[in-house]
């Protein structure tokens, strides 16, 4: 009901921005569009289209972890703080499903649709029949590049180059590491290549086991896992750190290392939940680094980009968000949650991009 | 005062009345025997005496005491034992023989302390003593011998410390040997002042050990007489209701011409070796105790087990190694346990009748429904069946009805040999004739039939020559006119019958 | 024609008849009530658009039922067809990212892996004679494992980098696969075609040849239908290699849906495809597997799955309602039969 | 005395005898050769520590195999015991988190539901006679939509933010309940303890007490343990009351192990449970379900696990191993049988 000049505007902006190649670039950009669109913008009028209560879809192909969790309730939180509601779509690690969930939000005539993960391939057709429909869609961590579909993501490329370089400095560019991994995850799949890069850049650091799976039990299965390969390696020093790219594998390589007392082990992760920071911060934790961004900040950009387009506002076709790397170093020694993150990781989070002048006075709105 | 006494009891499935207030007693130290028909009630009885079902209506007293049971435990606290017809309800087949042994101290014990193994083995032991018997005790019951297991059931109720034992049937899997044993043991125990219900259909037997019997028939209990104040002619007439009379079988001119003929077929099971023929429009009986090795030779026969021997059909050598062969070759089956393996009783009448035509009603796989309805229909016509439609489901039909589909799907079918065994099993008087009709007609027609049975009076009525079988093994042959039950009944009990040379030979080859 | 025997059939009392009713009409009447509710509840629901993605979203379930309904029918088990779709999924993917092969290999290379398993479940479950749960339970750990070890548990998509590090995959998704997962033909999806056009076929092969009595009569007696002539043992061999076959079809559209060869892509369907088949036993009563029924059971969980979510109840309230409505189907089977 | 019948007993030739002897002990050749195999291939397989470490690894998959092994002992099957681990564990997080619970409640609380998921099994497949299969498949899918719902999704963890927003959760997981998955009594790990203090117990009480053999004797044969006068339906419930209580266990020390109340945590637990209880059937050639069969299998599939992770086998491949082993197993147990 709301987008019709939508598509217009979209098709102008993504020249510009994509020769903005450099994702650090782009957001910084986007960062900057802010401020303009204040004088551009209508000082502060909420637009119609979005000044109603909207229907959101939000299309996930999994929900397992705290990752998940958080970027939910960010989604939720954003999304009731401009007065609509959104609907979790849940492929539970179905792909076919995430399709068909697709469909469904489609028919359901929402206002406009969140893809959370999932391939191009399942979803291109969703996604050019919701556009061709009017709706407009912002996905994250998915390599649909349809146009007008603006993607976010979390930069699986710079999280796995963060910590591992963090790593490397560690160790000291010389070492046996342990590395934990699974295929069939497209984040993971992401990782994996700066991982293999990675070796190759260092070579005297060597990958003496690898193990790994994702089931409903991953961070357990790690945990069984690490424990036979800490048995295999018993001298000390035989392992220096084990690279866990997925908090669910941290935590079952920082349980099994802890129980196994052989604190001499570091551990390097990627995301990070509340859960995550508990076990970091625990005293002599082996969980030393991990590159994440916030989720719920994640869910916050994607929801805000979604309600610009709705508006008929530009908005970028790529946007990924500044990962940082979080040493527990440079944490202090109370306990933190991830909403004061911020105050000691610089650059954790960036609570203002994408955002409109308008968005706080619908904020503000709805909040009475 | 008796030790027990039943007075009116009644008991009826549904609409089938199976006791019709029944009179009974049994005397401290005494065998009391219970003869009849198959079907006449006598199992039905003793499984409401032992708990296993509920009476309708009538009194049970023990000592005088009124009782009444809704559980084997029940019947078991107030002092009675069974030796069950059916062994395989009475056993646990993969637990060992001690555990199966002593399963009352587990059922019945009332000490929570734990199990010794070691006092278990030693009363097991003592038990299977007691009936003069040896099976290793840690066999399991699956991998023991039928006669195994009926001396373990036997073993078991003698050690119950019982007032009433029950047995029903239980020299019909043994060996004369193991017979003898039990003898002793029964006679031990009428010492001991134990009351006995024994169910045989061996009229010698009951002679020697019995002191009284009650006749049953139809649900009733229609005399009650002492051993050796009766003939065994006048007791078979009561349990009949009616003279036999060999007058039932017409001669029938048979073109003798060979149509089916075996040799020297091995029967797994049994482990002996069969050889017979049947002419063609012959109806060939074998007659034999329940457990003479009857259904499986004929399963044999049909290749239904993996036998080796010769087989010969209009005189051509046919090899059967699996019942579809034997279907191929002309041969048709009417096994024992219809719903076991006889019909499909979640299927239609129709799709049972056309089974094992299938293939003339679809020519190129394609099943034409009408002309199996039609011959359906034709069917229940011509064998009498009773159903709503040809689409009824087979286990809405009564017994009698499901044995004539059993026999009825074969006639779509070219087959030249039909082998039946026991086909009135479970069946009612009419429908038994009816079968009756059914097979004459066959054997009319030319076919040849093999009708296997222990009942001995229907092979007067029906068969044209009877071979007897014992043990596993063809121990007298006769024609139809030379038969008489004694003859039939000596040489079915093995002992003293009148050994073929085939059998001699037999027995000389066996290692 | 003889006269009705009075006693055998005794007049059913009202309370018997409604049972009766109940029994054979209860699961096609709950559908027909989820329906009336979500399309009240939601003018979206009852849409040509959403009738058809119910359809569609259900097709590949609706495959795989179909071959837990043969496996079933026979009386036996299939649990290894979860696996066997993840199998033929990554198959088709290897060979049209890796192998870069044209689609008529595409098809058939995974269909015939299909009748592969079928046959060695037939072996393990006909021959070595291990009950048939455990048996192909035992052969969906293998499948998996084998599947897995062969991709390295990457998935596989267009243009993907090789895991052997070996450079980039030659091939892609091609559209004319694709179309089998994806396509629309007078605007109706291809697979729901498929899926229609296969009950259809599969319901006649039951109903009205001759094969289809035989696999019938094996699953209702196996002793009977073998003295009655009926070759049990290659009957049920040849349900494992049909169940084996659906799967891989299932796989192979599951694959072109997707457009990725999806590792474990088939593990959730084990459970709807049986749960689909369980539903259809009650579907008019019938009280055994039958085609028709599984794709009843199949509309219902789609339509409940689609209903559900489009009221925003998340997907694990719907396994309360799945399992509840398979309790109720179940009950309305077995509650009134007797020992 | 009776004279043995010698065509009775035949002299056994001596391939009858081998193969006799690989039915009896195959399993345990099998289990021995892993193991010199593995101590060959990595010398610090043997170490203590890496056993207790195999030990403890097993501790909650034999805790859940041990209830799966009542229920197959009177001939049933549970497949729910996956998510009643999945809720036990869910439910002890919450306890302790969400509601600050003293140990005894976090104990009891999951227990009691384990009790009562037995009782909703046995309502379905005793009471309604629904096949155990089908009907705890059901009641499966509802226990991981209760437990799911309830959490809303989310993991539970010490002090986190609560799903509906309203602040921080006031527990923590307690170290008198984290002691119970990860503490130590004699240098020996406790859920290691626990475990062999159970099979020891479960081993003497299905063994050496009346209660005991009365299981097994109805799942010999219903109807002669009914005729015996053993009350079958009540001991069959009894069987899957237990059995939803060891699962109820299982999810304890899972959710101490872990220190948190993970959602489907338990589902992976399943196959294995079932598996493990299942290989366990060839253990002494026993041919029916045993808990030292159990024990053996948990520990296969435990060494299994550590030997090939410690060789840097991929998890997926040890997936073919395992299933490979169970086929093994089951031929062991089934090829010979007649029938
Ligand atoms: N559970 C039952 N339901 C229906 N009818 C039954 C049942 N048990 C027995 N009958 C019928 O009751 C009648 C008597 O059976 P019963 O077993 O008592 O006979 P019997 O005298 O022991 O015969 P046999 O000599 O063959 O053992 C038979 O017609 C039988 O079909
Ligand atoms: N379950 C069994 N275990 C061991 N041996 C058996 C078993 N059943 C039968 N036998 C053997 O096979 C022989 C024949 O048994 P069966 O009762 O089938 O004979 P039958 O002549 O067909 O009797 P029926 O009149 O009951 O049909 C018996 O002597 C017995 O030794
Ligand atoms: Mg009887
Ligand atoms: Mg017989």
């Amino acid at each position: 009901a709301c987008t019709n000049q939508q598509p217009s505007s979209q098709e102008e902006e993504p020249e510009e921005t994509s020769e903005e190649t450099a994702a650090e670039e782009t957001a910084e950009a986007a960062e900057e569009t802010s401020p303009e669109q204040t004088s551009q913008g209508s000082d502060a009028e909420i637009p119609a289209a979005v000044d109603q209560p909207l229907k959101i879809a939000a299309i996930m192909e999994f929900s397992t972890g705290t990752f998940a969790s958080q970027y939910v309730s960010g989604l939720e939180a954003q999304v009731k703080k401009f007065g609509g509601e959104v609907q979790i779509y849940n492929a539970n690690n179905d792909l076919s499903q995430m399709a068909n969930h697709l469909q469904t939000a489609i028919n359901q005539g929402v206002d406009g649709i969140l893809i959370d993960h999932g391939r191009a391939e399942a979803l291109n057709q969703g996604v050019e029949e919701a556009l061709e429909k009017g709706i407009p869609v912002v996905t994250f961590d998915n390599d649909i590049t349809a146009d007008g579909v603006t993607a976010i993501s979390q930069d699986d490329y710079s999280l796995a180059w963060g910590t591992l370089k963090q790593l490397a400095q560690d160790i000291d560019g010389e070492g046996n590491i342990v590395y934990v991994w699974a295929g069939g995850f497209t984040p993971l799949e992401r990782r994996n290549v700066i991982y293999e890069a990675f070796l190759e850049h260092y070579p005297n650091i060597e990958e003496v086991a690898r193990f790994g799976s994702v089931s409903n039990n991953t961070a357990l299965d790690s945990q069984n896992q690490m424990e036979a390969v800490l048995k295999k390696y018993p001298e000390e020093g035989s392992i220096d750190a084990v690279f866990a790219p997925y908090d669910e594998f941290a935590k079952g390589v920082t349980r099994a290392i802890q129980q196994a007392g052989r604190d001499e082990i570091k551990v390097y992760g990627i995301d990070l939940s509340d859960e995550d920071l508990q076990i970091m911060q625990a005293e002599n934790s082996p969980w030393v680094t991990t590159a994440a961004t916030d989720p719920a900040e994640v869910a916050g950009v994607q929801v805000r980009f979604l309600y610009q387009k709705i508006a008929g506002e530009e908005t970028p076709s790529i946007y990924a968000l500044d990962p940082s790397v979080v040493n527990v170093s440079d944490l202090p020694d109370e306990p933190v949650t991830m909403a004061d993150v911020g105050q000691h990781i610089e650059g954790w989070g960036s609570p203002n991009a994408a955002r409109s002048p308008w968005m706080d006075a619908l904020e503000a709105k709805n909040a009475q | 005062m008796s030790l027990l006494q039943v007075q009116q009891l009644t008991k009826s499935f549904g609409p089938v009345d199976v006791l019709k207030q029944v009179d009974f007693s049994v005397e401290p130290g005494e065998v009391h025997a219970l003869l009849g028909v198959n079907g006449a009630g006598k199992s039905t009885l003793v499984k409401i005496l032992s708990g296993d079902y509920e009476k309708d209506d009538g009194s049970i007293q023990i000592n005088g005491e009124e009782v009444h049971f809704t559980s084997p435990s029940e019947a078991q606290a107030k002092g009675i034992a069974i030796v069950v017809q059916e062994v395989d309800t009475g056993l646990i087949p993969n637990l060992p023989v001690v555990e199966n042994l002593t399963l009352d101290l587990t059922v019945g014990g009332k000490n929570s302390r734990p199990i010794s193994w070691k006092k278990r083995r030693h009363i097991a032991r003592e038990r299977l003593a007691k009936v003069n018997t040896h099976i290793p005790l840690n066999q399991l019951i699956e991998d023991c011998t039928l006669s195994q297991k009926q001396m373990i059931l036997l073993a078991r109720a003698v050690a119950s410390e019982a007032k009433i034992i029950i047995f029903d049937e239980p020299t019909a899997p043994l060996s004369d040997h193991e017979t003898k044993q039990l003898f002793q043991v029964i006679e031990e125990l009428k010492t001991q002042g134990i009351g006995m219900i024994y169910i045989s259909h061996r009229m010698q037997e009951i002679s020697q050990i019995a002191e009284r019997m009650t006749v049953m028939r139809d649900g009733k209990a229609v005399a009650v007489y002492e051993t050796g104040k009766v003939s065994s002619e006048e007791v078979i007439q009561t349990m009949l209701g009616k003279q036999l009379h060999k007058a039932d079988y017409h001669h029938r001119k048979i073109s003798g011409e060979t149509m089916f003929e075996i040799e020297h077929l091995s029967v797994p099971e049994t482990g002996k070796q069969v050889s017979l023929t049947v002419g063609a429009g012959e109806i060939v009986g074998v007659a034999g105790l329940v457990g003479a090795g009857k259904s499986e030779t004929a399963n044999a026969i049909f290749g239904v087990t993996n036998a080796k021997g010769k087989w010969f059909v209009n005189g051509h050598s046919v090899s059967i190694k699996s019942p579809r062969h034997a279907v191929n070759a002309g041969l048709s089956f009417i096994p024992e346990e219809r719903r076991k393996s006889g019909v499909l009783i979640d299927s239609s009448v129709q799709e049972n009748l056309s089974l094992p035509a299938l293939k003339s009603f679809s020519p190129a796989g394609w099943i034409n429904r009408k002309k199996e309805h039609q011959s359906a229909l034709e069917q229940i016509e011509e064998l009498g069946i009773v159903t709503s439609s040809p689409k009824a489901l087979l286990k809405h039909l009564s017994g009698g009805n499901q044995q004539k589909v059993s026999i009825g799907k074969w006639l779509n079918h070219d087959s030249n040999v039909f082998i039946f065994d026991e086909p009135t099993k479970g069946i009612d008087i009419g429908a038994k004739n009816d079968v009756f009709r059914l097979i004459t007609h066959l054997a009319d027609q030319g076919k040849g039939i093999l009708y296997f049975t222990s009942e001995f009076d229907e092979l007067l009525q029906i068969a044209d020559r009877i071979l007897v079988m014992a043990d596993g093994e063809i121990t007298d042959e006769m024609q139809n006119q030379e038969a008489t039950e004694a003859r039939l009944m000596t040489a079915a009990a093995g002992g003293n019958a009148v050994e073929t040379v085939e059998y001699q030979r037999l027995s000389a080859a066996r290692p | 024609m003889k006269q009705l025997n009075i006693s055998d059939y005794p007049q059913q009392d009202l309370k018997e008849r409604i049972v009766n009713f109940f029994m054979k009409f209860g699961t096609l009447l709950a559908l027909g009530l989820i329906i009336v509710f979500f399309s009240l509840t939601n003018d979206q629901f009852l849409t040509y658009g959403n009738i058809t993605d119910i359809l569609r979203s259900i097709s590949i379930v609706t495959l795989v039922a179909i071959g837990v309904t043969f496996s079933m029918i026979v009386g036996g088990f299939d649990l290894s067809v979860g696996s066997t779709v993840s199998l033929a999924t990554v198959a088709s993917g290897a060979l049209l990212v890796w192998h870069s092969q044209e689609l008529l290999v595409v098809l058939i290379v995974p269909l015939v892996l299909g009748a592969l398993i079928g046959l060695i479940n037939a072996f393990i479950v006909v021959k070595i004679r291990i009950p048939d749960l455990i048996g192909t339970l035992a052969v969906m750990y293998i499948i998996n494992g084998v599947h897995l070890t062969y991709t390295k548990g990457y998935s596989i998509y267009g243009n993907m980098p090789m895991p052997d590090g070996s450079g980039t995959a030659p091939g892609i998704f091609i559209p004319a696969f694709q179309f089998i997962g994806q396509g629309r033909l007078f605007n109706i999806p291809f697979p729901v075609i498929l899926m229609v056009v296969i009950v259809a076929l599969v319901h006649l092969f039951l109903n009205y040849t001759r094969a289809g009595r035989l696999f019938y009569m094996t699953g209702g007696n196996k002793e009977a239908a073998r003295l009655s002539g009926v070759p049990v043992n290659r009957y049920r061999t040849y349900a494992y290699v049909i169940s084996g076959v659906f799967a891989a079809l299932a796989g192979i559209v599951l694959a072109a849906r997707i457009g990725t060869g999806q590792v474990s892509a088939g593990d959730p369907l084990l459970m709807d495809g049986v749960a689909a088949a369980l539903i259809g036993y009650s579907v008019f009563g019938a009280g055994k597997p039958n085609v028709i029924g599984t794709f009843v059971g199949a509309i219902i969980i789609g339509i409940l799955l689609n209903g559900l979510t489009m009221m925003n109840v998340p997907y694990y309230a719907q396994d309360i309602i799945k399992g509840g409505i398979l309790v109720g189907a179940l009950a309305l089977t077995y509650f009134r039969k007797k020992e």
